[in-house]
C-alpha cells in the first residue's frame, strides 16, 4: 500500500474503474492531455484514447447534458466540472434531467453517471473557485450527493458512485487535494454511500462535518480535549441521502451538536441537520445546536478568503459555547 | 434555402424523388398519419369533457411526425419533445399510453424495453444534449446506429440547440436533429424568435448541413430524413433538417390561439394539409377510393376508441406509486414518507 | 376599492408602476399580445409598446441575463419564467450574476430587476409546471426572495420589489391566481418586504407557511379551533431575508411550531426556519418542531398531485401530533 | 472569410486604409500596447514571489486590447471578460485597481461612477447576455451609445454566446461582440471548441455581420471595431468580430502551457508580435528611434511602478468588507454575522 494525497486517489480510481469497465468514460474541459487542472484526470488519455477521454468544449449544460445521454445509452460516464462555480450553467440539466429520467420513464432508463466538481475555498483562487454550495444540489430529489475527506474516502467513494446505477453529485475539496498523504489500497475497493464516518468518538458533543471542514472539526475537538470536553467527530460523506442514525445515535449519547460546514449558514446543509436532530432527538438536547459555517455572503477573494472559511477557533468557540450553556 | 419538396398540396409528384419509397410504405405513412389525427382529435374531445389533461394538439404536423419516425431503423434511437405522438406511434408506441401520460399518469411514460425511444421532453431544447450524448455512446462502440431528435422552432433559441448541435459537428456524432417548425412558440412566431430566414440555415455555424423540408409533405420528410440517418449511421455526419410545418390548433388545450393568430393564416395552411394531399395522390396512383378511405377511417378510429377504452379502464396510479422510481434503490428518508402516505391513504385520505 | 384576484392585482401593479416610471419594462416568453399564459401582463403591450413589453425567444438564460443588462444601464427589468421549473437553465444568470453585480462592483452597479415566476402545484399541469423550489433561491446570498398569498399582498409587494434597488425573486402561487378575490386598493402601495404577516393570532401553537399553503394553515387553524386549539397563523411573505422576529415572538409565545410547505422537506425552507427557532427558542419549545410538506419526490402529475400537496387534514395530523407531544 | 490587415508582422502596411488614423492616434496605442506588457510582466513576478494571486497573462494580444478600447466613443460601454486589462487601462482603468482584483482584493474591481465598464466576469460567456441587455436599454431611450462586449475563443462554445447573438441579431440591438480569439481555452485549442473554420462565421446563425481581423495589428483591430462601433450605434446593427490573436504565456500563472502545447507554435507566433510590428512601423513613418523608444518605456515602467508602489501600500480590505455591497441595505442576517466577525477580529483572529 503506497501513501497518496486525494488527488492522487482520486486519479487512481478513475484509472483503476476504465481499466476494469469499458463502459466508463471521461469528459470535461480539460481532462484530456491537459490532465485536468487540478491533475485529476492525469495520464488517462495516453491509456485509453480520446474516445474514452473527452476533452469538451467549453459548455457546462452540454458537459452534463451530454453525459446523461451517454449514461442512457450503455455508458458511464464521469463528468468534471471543472469547478463547482461554474456548474450553474447545466443546473438544469441535473435537476431537470439527470435525475429525473428514471423516474420520467418509470423505471426503464437509468442514468449511471458522476459528476465530479472541485469544491470550496482554500486555494487563493478568483470569483467563482470557492464555492460550496452543496445544498443546492441536496434539494433535488433523485441526486445523490458525496463529499470525501480522506485519499482512502475518496478513492472508495469515487468507485462507489461510478458503480451507482444513479446519478452522483461527487464534490471534492480541493483544499484537501494535496493536504496530506495516508496510505490507500491499491485494488479497486468500495467505500458505501450514505454512511457516515466517526473519526473520533467522544462522550460531550458531537461534531459534524464534511469534506474540508474535518481537520478543521478534529484540530476543535483535540483543542478541547485539553480542556477536558471529549468531541465525537462526524465525518457525513454522504449529503444526500444522509446517514442520520449515526448523528441521531451521536446526539442521544452526548446531548450536544455542533454543525460545520463553510457553505453560507442559511438554507445551507446545517439546517436540514439541525432540523432533523430537533425533530427526533429534542428531549436529549441539552443546548442549542450551533452552526459554525460560512457566512451568507459571496466567499471572498484571496485577501479576505480565511476570515469566511471556518477555523478551529470558532468551532472551539462554538463548543464552549454550547458546554456552557 | 432551397425547400425540399416530392409532393406538392395538389397530389402533384415528382416521381423520380418517389421512385424508391414502396407502395406498401405509402400506404403505412397515409394509415399512420389519419391514425395521428383521429388520436389527436380524440384527445381533444376527451379533454374538453375533462377525462384527459392539458395537451399538445399535433394536428397539421402528422406528416413530420410519421415521415421522420418511419425513417429510422432498428436500432436507431429517437428523442422527441412533447408534439411527437404521431412518430410515437409509427414506433409501435402505445397509444393507451399516450393518453395516460397526457391524462396525468407517469406511468403513460413507460417505454418498453424493445424500443429505442426516449419519454416526452417538456424542457424545450435540453434533450437535444442527450441525443448528442446518446450518439456519442453509439460512435464510441462502433454501433451501426443513429440518433434522431426532434424539436419545434422555439428551441433553436436555446443555448442547449446550440451547444449541441455544436458538440455533434465538432466529435462528427451520428445524429441529425430535426427541427418541427410549425411557426410557433406559443405565442411567439417563428419570426420573433430569429433573425433568419430559415432555421435549417443555422447549421452553418456548426459546420454541418442543413437541410428545409417541405413538412406536410410525408414523402419528403420520409426520405430527406432517411438519407441523413443513412448517412450519419454510415459517415458520422450530422444534419440539422427543418421542416416547414403548422401548427394547426392551439399550442395546448389551456390555449386560445385566436388571442394572437390571423384567422387567414390558417386558411392558408388548410389547403396545405398534409394528409389530404397523400390522399389525393393515392387516389390518382394508388388505385384509392372514398369508400376504401371511410373503411381505413373507420378501422382507425376503433383502434384508438380500444385505447380510449383501455386508458379509461385502466386503474388510477397507487399514491405510494409517487416514490416509485425516484432511486434505483430507495433510500431512508423516501421509505418513511412513503409510510406517511401510506398511513394517511389508509385513513381514507383525500383521492 | 373593486375586488380582484391575484392575477388582477399582479397585473395591476404592472400596469401601474409602467406608467409610474418609465424605466420598467417587462419581458419573457408570450408577454406581449398573448399577456402571459396566466394573463399577468395583459394589456401592457397596447399601453405601453413593444420597447417596454418584450415577447423574448424560448431562452431563459438570455432573458435573465438580458435582464441584469437592461437593470445596469438604467431600466428595471421585470422578467417573467413562464413557470418555475424552467428557470435553472437560467439560473447561473441568477446566481452568479444578478445576485453578485452589487458586490462584484463595490457598490458600482445595483441589480433592480425582478423575476417573476408562477410557482407550485394545484393547476394539474404537466412536468416542470409545479416546482415550489424556493429553498434553491433562498440560499443565494444577494437575492431577496418573496412569495404573496393574497391578492392584496401580491400587489403591494410587487410594488415594493419593482422598486428594491436589488433583485428579487417574486414567485407567484399559481393555485391561488384566481382562487379568491379581495378588496385591493385602487391607488399604488407598498407592502414590505422583509415582514411576515400574523393571518390569525392564536395562543397555543404557531404555524408558518407562505403562498399556496396559506388557505391550508387557516382551513387547519379553524378545525383546531373546534377542537379548543388557537393557532396563530403566520404567512411569511417573504423568503429572504425572513422576518424571524415574528416568528420567534410566536414561538415564545406557543411553544409549538409547525411549517408547512408545499416543497420537498428535505433542505427546504422549512429547515433553516426550524434550525433558527431550535437555536434560538429551545426552552421555549414544549414539543418537536412538525414540518408538513411535499414529499422528497417529483411533484407528480395530475392524478396524484393531491397526494403530495399538503391539505388541512396533514397539518391538522400535525397539529394533534404537537399539542399532545 | 478574408482576414482584416492594416499592418503586417513586417511593419508593411496599407497606405489607405490607414489615411483616417492619426499619427497622435498611433503613438498613442503604442504606448498603451507598451504599458500594458510592462504592467503585465511586473505582475507575472510579482506572482511568482507571492505578492500577487492568480494573473491570466494578456502577452501577445495588447493590440486586441488597445485597439478595440480605443475604437470608443464617450457614452459607449465595454464588457470585458477576464483578460482584458490592457482595454480598460485604454479606458482609464486604474492600473492600481488591476493589481489589486488580481492581488485578491475586491476593491480592484471598482468601476469610478465616470468610467462606462463592467467589472470582470469570470464565467465564460455570461456577459455576453449582460452585453445585450445593456444595449437594449440603450435602444430604448434611444441614447446614442454602443456596448462592445469581449470574449475569449471558448465562450462561442457557450449556451449563452448563442442567445446573446439570437437576441442582437433579432432585436437589431447596438452592440458589437469582439471575441479574441488566441487559440486557446486552457489546454484547449479553438479547433476542439468547434468544427467551423472560423469563428466569425458564427454569425451567419444570427443574420448579423462577422468580421475577421488580425488581432495582432492594433490598426485593423482599431479601425475594424470602429467602424462597426459606429454601425451599430448609428443604424442599430450589430456585429460579431473575431480577432485572431495568441496567448503568448501559460493560460494563467496556475497553468503551464507546455503540458499541452508545442514550442514552434509559439515561435511563429513571436514572429507576428503586435507590438514590434508598431515600432517597425514608427519607425518608418513616424520618426521614431531606439532612444525615443527606450525613454518611452522608461516612462511607462515608472508608471507601473508608481502602480505597484501604491498596490502594496495600500491597506489590507478589512474584514467587515466582506459583507459590503451583499445588499443595498443590510438585512438582519447578516449583520448578525457581521458583528460575529467583529467580536472574533476583535480577539485577535487569525489574520
Ligand atoms: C425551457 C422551457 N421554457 C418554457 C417552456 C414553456 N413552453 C412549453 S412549449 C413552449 C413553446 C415551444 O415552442 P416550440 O419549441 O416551437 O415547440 P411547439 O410547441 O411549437 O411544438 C413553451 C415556451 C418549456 N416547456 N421549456
Ligand atoms: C463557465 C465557465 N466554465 C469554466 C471556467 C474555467 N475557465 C476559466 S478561463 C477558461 C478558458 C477560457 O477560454 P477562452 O474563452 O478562450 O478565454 P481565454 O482564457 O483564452 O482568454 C476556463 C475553462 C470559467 N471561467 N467559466
Ligand atoms: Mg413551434
Ligand atoms: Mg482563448
Amino acid at each position: 500500500m503506497a501513501r497518496k494525497s486525494m488527488i492522487q486517489a482520486i486519479n487512481e480510481a478513475l484509472h483503476q474503474k476504465m481499466e476494469d469497465d469499458e463502459t466508463v468514460v471521461v469528459l470535461g474541459e480539460d481532462v484530456g492531455i491537459d490532465g485536468g487542472v487540478f491533475r485529476a484526470t492525469l495520464g488517462l488519455i495516453d491509456k485509453f484514447g480520446e474516445s474514452r477521454v473527452m476533452d469538451t468544449p467549453l459548455a457546462e449544460s452540454s458537459i452534463v447534458g451530454a453525459a446523461i445521454g451517454m449514461a442512457i445509452n450503455g455508458l458511464k460516464p464521469v463528468a468534471e466540472i471543472q469547478f463547482l462555480g461554474f456548474i450553474y450553467q447545466g443546473f438544469d440539466q441535473i435537476l431537470c434531467h439527470a435525475a429525473r429520467y428514471l423516474h420520467r420513464s418509470q423505471g426503464r432508463y437509468s442514468i449511471p453517471m458522476v459528476v465530479r466538481a472541485p469544491y470550496g475555498a482554500g486555494v487563493k483562487a478568483l470569483e467563482h473557485h470557492s464555492e460550496s454550495t452543496e445544498a443546492h444540489f441536496a434539494h433535488i430529489p433523485g441526486l445523490t450527493v458525496v463529499i470525501p475527506s480522506t485519499p482512502k474516502d475518496a478513492k472508495g467513494l469515487l468507485i462507489s458512485s461510478i458503480e451507482h446505477p444513479g446519478p452522483v453529485i461527487y464534490l471534492e475539496p480541493k483544499r484537501l487535494y494535496r493536504y496530506k498523504k495516508e496510505e490507500v489500497p491499491e485494488e479497486i475497493y468500495r467505500t458505501p454511500i450514505g454512511k457516515a464516518e466517526t473519526v473520533r468518538e467522544g462522550a460531550d458533543i458531537t461534531l459534524v462535518g464534511w469534506g474540508g471542514m474535518i481537520p478543521v472539526m478534529q484540530e476543535a475537538a483535540e483543542h478541547v480535549d485539553n480542556e477536558g470536553v471529549d468531541a465525537e467527530v462526524i465525518d457525513l460523506r454522504t449529503i444526500l441521502p444522509f446517514d442520520v442514525e449515526t448523528i441521531t445515535k451521536s446526539v442521544e449519547k452526548t446531548g450536544r451538536l455542533v454543525i460545520v460546514h463553510e457553505a453560507p449558514r442559511s438554507f445551507g446543509v446545517g439546517a436540514e441537520i439541525a432540523a432533523i436532530v430537533g425533530e427526533r432527538n429534542l428531549l436529549h438536547l441539552l443546548a442549542p445546536i450551533q452552526r459554525v459555517t460560512g457566512y451568507d455572503i459571496i466567499p471572498p477573494l484571496s485577501k479576505l478568503e480565511d476570515y469566511n472559511y471556518p477555523n478551529s477557533e470558532r468551532v472551539v468557540k462554538a463548543i464552549h459555547k454550547t458546554m456552557e450553556f | 434555402m432551397k425547400l425540399i419538396q416530392i409532393l406538392d398540396e395538389n397530389g402533384k409528384y415528382k416521381a423520380d424523388d418517389l421512385a424508391d419509397i414502396k407502395e406498401q410504405e405509402i400506404r403505412k405513412m397515409y394509415r399512420l398519419m389519419i391514425l395521428t389525427r383521429l388520436w389527436n382529435d380524440k384527445a381533444m374531445s376527451l379533454q374538453r369533457q375533462g377525462r384527459l389533461g392539458t395537451l399538445a394538439s399535433v394536428r397539421g404536423q402528422e406528416a413530420s411526425n410519421v415521415g421522420m419516425a418511419l425513417a429510422l431503423q432498428a436500432g436507431d434511437w429517437f428523442v422527441p419533445a412533447f408534439r411527437e405522438y404521431g412518430s410515437l406511434f409509427t414506433l409501435g408506441i402505445s397509444m393507451k399510453n399516450q393518453y395516460r401520460y397526457w391524462g396525468g399518469d407517469e406511468r403513460g411514460n413507460y417505454i418498453p424495453e424493445d424500443k429505442r425511444v426516449l419519454p416526452t421532453c417538456i424542457t424545450v431544447g435540453a434533450h437535444l444534449c442527450h441525443a448528442a450524448g446518446m450518439a456519442v455512446a453509439a460512435k464510441t462502440r462502433g454501433e451501426k446506429s443513429m440518433i434522431l431528435s426532434s424539436s419545434g422552432d422555439g428551441s433553436t433559441s436555446q443555448g442547449d440547440f446550440h451547444e449541441s448541435l455544436n458538440l455533434a459537428g465538432l466529435w462528427k456524432l451520428p445524429v441529425v436533429f430535426v427541427i418541427q417548425n410549425n411557426h410557433w412558440a406559443i405565442s411567439v412566431p417563428v419570426e420573433k424568435q430569429t433573425a433568419t430566414k430559415t432555421l435549417a440555415e443555422k447549421a452553418a455555424a456548426y459546420a454541418i448541413d442543413g437541410l428545409r423540408v417541405d413538412g406536410n409533405d410525408v414523402f419528403a420528410v420520409y426520405k430527406t430524413v432517411k438519407e441523413r440517418a443513412d448517412i450519419a449511421r454510415n459517415e458520422f455526419k450530422p444534419a440539422l433538417i427543418e421542416l416547414v410545418t403548422y401548427r394547426m390548433g392551439d399550442h395546448t388545450t389551456a390555449d386560445d390561439a385566436t388571442r394572437y393568430r390571423k384567422p387567414d393564416l390558417l386558411k392558408t395552411w388548410e389547403k396545405r394539409d398534409p394528409i389530404e394531399r397523400v390522399k389525393k395522390y393515392l387516389m390518382k396512383e394508388l388505385d384509392w377510393s372514398e369508400e376504401k378511405d371511410k373503411e381505413l377511417v373507420e378501422e382507425c378510429t376503433k383502434e384508438v376508441e380500444q385505447a380510449v377504452k383501455e386508458y379509461e379502464n385502466s386503474d388510477m396510479p397507487e399514491p405510494e406509486t409517487m416514490f416509485d422510481y425516484m432511486y434505483n434503490e430507495m433510500p431512508w428518508h423516501l421509505k418513511e414518507q412513503l409510510e406517511e402516505v401510506k398511513e394517511l391513504t389508509q385513513a381514507g385520505g383525500k383521492k
